[in-house]
């Protein structure tokens, strides 16, 4: 077998502005066999994005390949002319970007992005290349894949974005496609038939892939062989079978055991301490014009009640696109609710952050989904850290300096990256930074939107450590929207499971299994094991058991 | 969407009636405010006390200033544009010829200086830090702070005083052919053109590249796309607001602001005759020059609002 | 093409990096500054004194720079005038840029009547004709420096606010302006940390080039009188008196041009290649 | 250097276009409200005056065959035979009586209303004949009404666009601000009648502008020109200049009635301050004569040629300020553009108050309202005088106590007495001494300064013959276009 992939001692390297240089990729070699899938894992900021962009012959701003060989289809990318590497990229490799959102131009419609790749390549006529981008938006379960492509990428929700930047990617049928943590941002139930839709697109035309992500359950259902890094550096590397069973590496030991979950220590509920921090009552929020009835046009929420007791937590799963975002929008009040009350700490909370109290707009904290653009490119991580503190607390100078550092620690980032744009920070990195940022306010209420979703299991773990902790010494209560069911089942006290804007159901975590409705039952049942048989061992695509269970609502006003 | 710029267009029509209306009032009072009035500065040195009260009572400038701005208002409203105090002609026939010049002039040098300033900024802000870009900012740059009096005059100089290729002189009206029309043309024109430029060159440079850097102009790179590409169909887009309100700013300075080609050219446009008119406070002309000044700067700022809004869905 | 100054090779972490290009145009901007501070104590000829019987004097052993259209001495003529043009120049750009840029990102954050109310004030300020508006002035607070200088700032802010109005309504968009705004922060600290640095290069670019209006129209306001009283010129009203000389070549005009064309040319090139401030990032 | 072709034979035919240098939207046909060279020009070649000044300054007879009085209070016209208006309509004594009575009514706003209301009755006294009546005797009449406003035009006219007239063209259009062009008048009376075909007038006010023009051939005139373009033109093969009699200036005025020119001593003190050659050599280039602070312009019969011009002196300035008590203070002068060359003049007045202490503080202002806001207003200002052809128009406007333009308020009972006892005189030698020490007085005693006298200089193509020099202007007093002609 030929290997169309073969890096040779590839090393990264960035100058910082003093001159100083950085190794961020240590003397890396590997190689990826025609057909073959290989899984990049590791630590967040070990590299693996970086890897994953030499092979496009690409390097960040401020990074370049300072060694090294990328071979691919025989090409050094590495030292390849421009006009040469264009024409590959694109049409022999393509890339699906970690971070969806700052994939797409905000002022182009999404299916012109998604099939300018063939525009500009010359691949297909366009109208082709419109129903083959359909095709992919069927076959990644996206909601109307007729008409979801006239939106704008600010319009679709964070697992429709990823999944639609995928079909970009795959649209082209390149010889080698670049996965760089695709499923983060997705559900359980979406997961599957994505993942199944990739494998099944992958098979039919012998594309080889190199599959980045963190998450050893899913790499183990797609990939062939498995590296691990860490530093910058391979670690191991083995078949799949081989790492998931006799993993020698120490990290990948880690890896795996911090796969394990462990559920949530059941704190002692004092009876006193049960007041409840936030309650609402038939909340409806959604976006476009408002229409005679005072709700808007297009209804991403609808009627939801929920109580929220004094240090206790709250997951919210549920499908890509079913509203999740918008829920913890319209409570942080960005999103002014269009119908319903909301209370928070005994005292009326307004629909709109605008009317409400500096105490208020404190204590309850957003950490937005998409860390890319939440995070202001312009300014440096200390600043992005410290202005909640200076803002809330009037803290200053050293005390503030000191706070920072504390917090970085906490989430384990290096201290180095204080002075660091955000555009220099690896996908975790930036949302461990938008998280911390969130903690630096002292609130009593955190809206954690898919916190942990780019990172690693060890690294999360954790943060999910690093919640708890907060919790039991300030009291801090979390609403945890996350579509990894280990997680929200190892934080939260109670579970409600969202679909189609509509909470479905309210349970605790220890009733899972025992859950009534159709969807959650699907979904607690789509969680992939640390199988690499399980996905094909699923004898039926969930989608279609789930579109004939209920109702779709249709989420798009066409 | 589309239900939103209409929406757009309409309520900004109605502000810009607002606008129009107190740009008159404060250009009226403005002009009262001055020193002299239209009767003393028309006698000059000849102005006698009794002169110039019968000169102010033949033209009704002894009624008060209010009643003389809402006579003009309604008369304006019903499309009387009044009657030039300075020489007793209707307005519209000083103007009329003029304003057509001054359409033609602002035309052919927006036609000229926009695509060429488009793709110079693109091209500076695409090769951005090169050679190329540096000799282009240079340039432009001293080429602007040259006064635009020299620059004319450099100009007559050299292409009608010594090579004798150019008429140093552009009379509007003297055009009857193609050829006329460059000669007579080229001159003006290129001077505007330089002034004109500048603001749109450095606006869009600057504006591409604040875009070139964007995570989705990386992406573009990575799908293959050219620079071209990256260029005009991810960074510009994002860029069209500040860019189109660069365009609109240049051009409206063509409209009112072109007194010195006129005066060296002799061009006979509206800036002179607003100028005239303020010098002797020639009230109706200097209120109806005003209202055409303002009018092209509303049309061309709207215009910009629009193209800001249209190019990014998020405001839309 | 990039150099690190000694400071910044052995305090690695700090300081900032000059670019060639960068340092030279600041060492033009400092010469004439300088030259600026200095003119009065080192003009060899008062700048009203006719030493030559001729006008337009060529480059010669005591007139360095010719002579101008009285026959007066031109390079003490030029060097009082970096004075007047880099004084009121600066502060005119530095005002106008200022208030037009702090309106227009706040009409941007604001939104609603404040920013309707804002751009058709500006919209309708710069549909009133310059020289009516410069005779107002005259006529209403007479001509000083001061008034020169805040005329001049006023016939810039519409054209500040509106560009930079456009820029900030982009980036008002970004999730980023959303973060800030839930947690409560007042308009001044949106517009100044949160939009400021995303649109600064724009902005400096803007102003550059405002610069240089101003100083071309400055020579324009001091002929409506306003402002600088003769003997003492700008370098544009230099250049505009000397105009005649021209076809003769004469140094009384091109010196003026050449003068004017260093300074804005430096300003310009130096906002394109600002010194960076090193920042350690280092793992 | 006047053209010496003059003896030349005129050849008919050809395009004259000539450039002025003012024009704008209040540009006129009506002649009583005309205002300047532009205007002029248009009205010189439309139509014709009573009476006209030649190249010497001697009144010519125009319209009128003759112009008599026996004691200058009641004068008698009698109008040529068989002058028709471009329209057809022949003269009479009723056109003549119309125009001349417009100049009475303040709604018209002529610029001569001040001079015209010394006539009290206009009498037809037949068809050509008509009887003019002053309020006291005034020798000069004949002269008077060779002045640009005294035009004849049509009975009746209100609409002036037509520019209907007795003149040597006939308007073809006319744009205020832009142009006008005219086209020779076949039916003129004058015999010969112009040379040009068609005559296009313009303005480019612009200096540099108007000799670039010339230069590249766009014209063939290019009116008063900037003396320091002279050198250019010169340089150019093919082009001539026609420099006029030294005919306006422009002069210091203090006001007698106000600070500092209240104390006779600074007034004085300025006088030796101004060094008039200076100001001749470097404001003016040379183009014109020095001054010695009195209205009577060189050439003019009246003038007293023995009145000597204060001397510069700086150390008796020196001493006259300190008597004053001047030093120490800022003194506030106004310049403008409009008032040509004085902001040069005051600079370098400025650089001589320097060398002796004294600060001046120049004021530039907007040349728009000059006349209206600081002419005549500001305690020490400049003005600007034109042509006026006879010592009396200059006095009584200028000097006399209750003349309307009286620029530093110079009261003087003895010289009011003096000046109507000369306007009477019909004993030229007489009415000279007379003036001579009307002269004087103003020189020693008003608070103006006249420094120089200014001359203008035309810049012509070489091809154009017949140019003469004019006192009452340049361009041949404006009435070039109907005197000139093309050469081969
Ligand atoms: N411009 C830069 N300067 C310095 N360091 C950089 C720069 N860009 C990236 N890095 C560092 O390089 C390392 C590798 O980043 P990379 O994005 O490849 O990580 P990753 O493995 O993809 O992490 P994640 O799982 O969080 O996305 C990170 O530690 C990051 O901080
Ligand atoms: N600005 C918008 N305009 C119109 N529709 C929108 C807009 N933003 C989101 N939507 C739609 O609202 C629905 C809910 O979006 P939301 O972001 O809340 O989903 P989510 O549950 O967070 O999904 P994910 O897990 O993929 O992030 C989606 O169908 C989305 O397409
Ligand atoms: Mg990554
Ligand atoms: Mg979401």
């Amino acid at each position: 077998m030929s290997n169309l992939v073969e890096i040779r001692d590839l090393e990264v390297e960035a100058t910082t502005d003093s001159g100083r240089r950085v190794e961020i990729i240590k003397s890396i070699t590997l190689d990826v066999a025609e057909g073959e899938i290989v899984a990049l894992i590791g630590e967040s900021g070990s590299g693996k994005t970086t890897i994953a962009l030499t092979l496009m012959g690409y390097c960040r701003p401020g990074c370049r390949i300072s060694r090294g060989q990328v071979l691919v289809n025989g090409k050094d990318m590495a030292s390849l002319s421009e006009k040469e590497r264009a024409r590959m990229r694109g049409a022999d490799i393509a890339y699906i970007p970690q971070s969806a959102a700052a994939a797409f131009n905000p002022s182009a419609k999404i299916i012109d992005q998604v099939i300018e790749v063939t525009r500009i390549h010359g691949l297909m006529p366009a109208e082709k290349a419109r129903r083959r981008a359909v095709e992919l938006f069927k076959a990644l379960s996206l909601p109307n894949p007729e008409t979801i492509g006239q939106h704008y990428p600010h319009q679709v929700s964070g697992g429709q974005l990823q999944r639609l930047s995928a079909a970009m990617a795959l649209i082209s049928d390149p010889k080698l496609v670049i996965f760089d943590e695709p499923t983060t941002a997705l559900d359980v139930t979406t997961q599957i038939e994505v993942l199944r839709a990739f494998k099944s697109v992958m098979r039919a035309t012998g594309i080889a892939g190199v599959y980045v992500s963190h998450d050893l359950a899913v790499v183990s259902q797609i990939a062939d062989r498995i590296v691990v890094l860490k530093g910058g550096e391979v670690q191991e590397t083995g078949s799949t079978a081989e790492i998931l069973s006799t993993a020698k590496h120490p990290y990948t030991r880690e890896l795996l055991a911090a796969f394990e979950p462990r559920p949530r220590e059941v704190v002692e509920e004092q009876p006193d301490e049960m007041k409840p921090l936030l309650e609402f009552k038939d909340i409806s929020a959604g976006y476009g014009s408002i229409q005679p009835d005072g709700l808007p046009l297009v209804r991403a929420v609808e009627g939801v009640s929920l109580i929220l007791e004094k240090g206790r937590n709250l997951g919210i799963i549920g499908e890509s696109g079913s509203g999740k975002s918008t829920l913890a929008r319209t409570i942080a009040g960005v999103l002014p609710a269009a119908a319903g009350q909301m209370t928070f700490d005994g005292r009326e909370l307004s629909r709109s952050a605008r009317d409400r109290s500096h105490d208020q707009l404190r204590e309850i904290q957003i950490v937005f989904q998409h860390a890319d653009t939440a995070l202001n490119p312009a300014k440096l991580v200390e600043d992005i850290l410290g202005r909640p503190m200076a803002f809330y607390h009037r803290m200053g100078g050293r005390e503030r300096s000191a706070r920072i550092d504390e917090l970085l620690d906490m989430v384990k980032l290096p201290r180095s990256v204080r002075s660091r744009r955000p555009s220099e920070l690896s996908g975790g990195q930036k949302q461990r930074v938008n998280f911390a940022r969130a903690l630096a306010a002292d609130p009593k209420l955190i809206l954690c939107d898919e916190i942990t979703s780019a990172l690693d299991t060890v690294v999360a773990a954790a943060v999910i450590d690093l919640l708890k902790e907060l919790q039991r010494e300030l009291g801090i209560s979390y609403i945890f929207i996350s579509h990894d069911l280990s997680v929200v089942k190892a934080i939260c006290d109670e579970i409600i499971v969202m679909y189609g804007g509509k909470k479905v159901e309210q349970l605790l975590p220890s009733e899972i299994k025992a859950a009534k409705h159709p969807y959650s039952q699907l979904l607690f049942s789509s969680v992939p094991k640390l199988d690499p048989d399980w996905l094909d061992s699923l004898e039926q695509a969930p989608s279609s058991a789930r579109i004939a269970s209920f109702d779709r609502r249709q989420a798009f006003a066409n | 969407m589309n239900i939103r710029v209409l929406d757009l267009i309409l309520s900004r029509l109605f502000v810009a009636m607002i606008t129009l209306l107190i740009v008159s009032f404060a250009v009226f009072f403005a002009t009262n405010l001055l020193p002299g009035d239209t009767a003393s500065i028309l006698l000059g040195q000849a102005a006698t006390p009794e002169a110039a009260e019968g000169l102010r009572r033949a033209m009704h400038l002894d009624e008060p200033a209010v009643l003389r701005f809402i006579h003009w208002l309604l008369d304006f409203l019903r499309g009387d544009f009044g009657t030039s105090y300075a020489n007793s002609m209707p307005v519209v026939a000083l103007i009329g010829d003029r304003f057509v010049n001054t359409m033609k002039l602002a035309g052919i040098t927006a036609l000229l200086a926009v695509p060429i300033s488009l793709t110079l900024g693109i091209t500076s802000a695409v090769l951005r830090g090169s050679l190329y870009d540096r000799v282009v900012t240079v340039l432009l740059i001293g080429i602007i702070s040259v006064p635009e009096f020299m620059v004319a005059t450099c100009a007559v100089l050299f292409f009608a005083v010594y090579l004798k290729w150019l008429p140093a002189l552009s009379f509007a009206n003297d055009a009857h052919s193609f050829a006329d029309m460059l000669k007579i043309y080229s001159m003006p024109v290129i001077t505007l053109t330089f002034g004109v430029s500048a603001q749109i060159i450095r606006m869009t440079r600057a504006a591409v590249i604040e875009t070139l850097d964007t995570t989705y102009v990386e992406m573009a790179l990575l799908k293959g796309a050219s620079r071209g590409r990256m260029v005009l169909k991810h960074a510009l887009p994002n860029a069209l607001g500040p860019i189109a309100n660069a365009v609109a700013l240049s051009l409206s300075y063509l409209i009112g602001g072109v007194i010195i080609v006129e005066t060296i050219f002799n061009y006979p446009g509206i800036a002179k005759l607003m100028v005239d008119a303020v010098s002797t406070r020639d009230l109706p002309l200097i209120q109806t020059c005003a209202m055409i000044f303002c009018l092209g700067y509303l049309l061309l700022t709207t215009a910009a609002d629009i193209v800001a809004i249209l190019s990014n869905p998020r405001i839309r | 093409m990039t150099v690190h100054t000694a400071q910044a090779q052995t305090k690695a972490h700090f300081g900032y990096r000059f670019n060639l290009v960068g340092i030279a145009s600041s060492a033009v901007i400092l010469a004439w500054a300088l030259a600026a501070i200095l003119a009065p104590k080192i003009i060899p000829h008062p700048v009203g004194e006719i030493i030559d019987l001729e006008y337009f004097g060529p480059i010669s052993d005591t007139l360095w720079l010719g002579s101008d259209y009285l026959g007066r001495d031109m390079l003490s003529r030029i060097l009082m005038g970096a004075r007047y043009t880099i004084g009121i120049s600066l502060a005119a750009v530095s005002i106008s840029c200022f208030t037009g840029v702090v309106l227009g990102m706040t009409a941007a954050v604001s939104g609603g009547w404040l920013d309707a109310g804002l751009s058709r004030f500006l919209d309708a300020l710069s549909s009133i004709p310059s020289k009516l508006f410069g005779l107002l002035v005259v006529a209403a607070v007479g001509s000083s420096v001061p008034v020169l200088i805040v005329t001049l700032a006023v016939i810039y802010i519409p054209g500040a606010y509106r560009f930079s109005r456009a820029l900030a309504i982009n980036i008002n968009t970004m999730d980023f302006m959303t973060v800030a705004r839930i947690r409560g922060e007042g308009t001044l600290y949106l517009i100044g940390s949160e939009i400021l640095p995303n649109i600064i290069r724009p902005i400096l670019t803007d102003l550059g080039l405002r610069f240089v209006f101003i100083v071309l129209l400055l020579s324009g306001l001091s002929f409506l009188g306003l402002g600088l009283q003769p003997p003492q010129a700008d370098w544009g009203a230099l250049v505009r008196e000397n105009i005649g000389g021209l076809p003769f070549g004469a140094p009384a005009v091109i010196v003026p041009s050449l003068a004017i064309a260093s300074l804005t040319i430096s300003v310009n090139l130096l906002i394109d290649n600002l010194p960076k401030k090193i920042r350690d990032r280092s793992v | 250097r006047a053209t010496d072709a003059v003896a030349a034979t005129p050849v008919a035919g050809g395009h004259l276009k000539v450039a002025g240098f003012t024009s704008s939207t209040a540009d006129t046909l009506d002649p009583a409200k005309a205002s300047n060279s532009t205007d002029y020009s248009r009205c010189c070649a439309l139509y014709n005056r009573l009476s006209v000044l030649d190249k010497s300054g001697q009144t010519q007879m125009e319209l009128a065959e003759r112009i008599d009085s026996a004691d200058a209070k009641i004068w008698t016209v009698k109008l040529r035979k068989g002058v028709v208006f471009h329209d057809g309509k022949p003269l009479t004594s009723a056109d003549v009586i119309f125009s001349l009575k417009r100049h009475l009514d303040p709604n018209i706003g002529s610029k001569v209303n001040a001079i015209a209301k010394q006539i009290t009755d206009l009498k037809a006294v037949d068809d050509l004949t008509l009887e003019i009546t002053l309020t006291a005797a005034n020798a000069d009449l004949p002269t008077i009404l060779a002045l640009h406003h005294f035009m004849i035009v049509a009975d009746g006219t209100t609409d002036f666009s037509k520019g209907n007239g007795t003149g040597a063209f006939v308007l073809e259009s006319f744009k205020p601000g832009v142009r006008s062009i005219m086209r020779k008048n076949r039916n003129y009376w004058k015999a010969g009648g112009p040379h040009v075909d068609t005559f296009e007038f313009f303005a480019i006010n612009e200096d540099n502008a108007r000799v670039n023009a010339l230069l590249s051939g766009d014209i063939h005139v290019a009116a008063a020109i900037n003396p320091r373009s002279v050198r250019l033109v010169e340089s150019r093969p093919g082009f001539v200049l026609s420099r006029s009699s030294s005919n306006s200036y422009t002069n210091l005025n203090m006001r007698l009635d106000m600070a500092p020119g209240q104390n006779k001593d600074f007034v004085t003190g300025m006088k030796h301050l101004v060094n008039r050659d200076q100001i001749l050599k470097s404001a003016l280039r040379g183009f014109g004569d020095i001054g010695n602070d009195q209205p009577v312009f060189p050439g003019n019969i009246y003038r007293n040629n023995d009145l000597r011009p204060k001397p510069f002196d700086p150390d008796k300035a020196k001493f006259y300020f300190k008597k004053a008590d001047v030093f120490g203070h800022s003194i506030p002068v106004v310049a403008s553009e409009a008032a040509s060359s004085s902001i040069d003049m005051a600079m370098l007045l400025q650089a001589n108050a320097a060398a002796i202490g004294l600060k001046l503080d120049i004021q530039r202002v907007p040349s728009d309202g000059y006349w209206n806001n600081y002419w005549l207003k500001a305690p020490v200002h400049f003005g600007n005088i034109n042509y006026r052809p006879t010592p009396d128009i200059l006095f009584s406007l200028l000097y006399a106590s209750q003349a309307p333009w009286n620029e530093s308020q110079y009261k003087s009972e003895k010289f009011d007495g003096m000046l109507v006892e000369a306007r009477g005189m019909l004993d030229q030698a007489k009415r000279k001494e007379i003036y001579g020490q009307l002269q004087a007085m103003i020189a020693e005693e008003a608070g103006t300064i006249i420094p120089a006298y200014i001359a203008a200089v035309d810049a012509v193509t070489a091809k154009l013959k017949g140019m003469e020099i004019n006192p009452l202007g340049g361009m041949m007093g404006y009435s070039m276009a109907e005197h000139v002609w093309f050469g081969a």
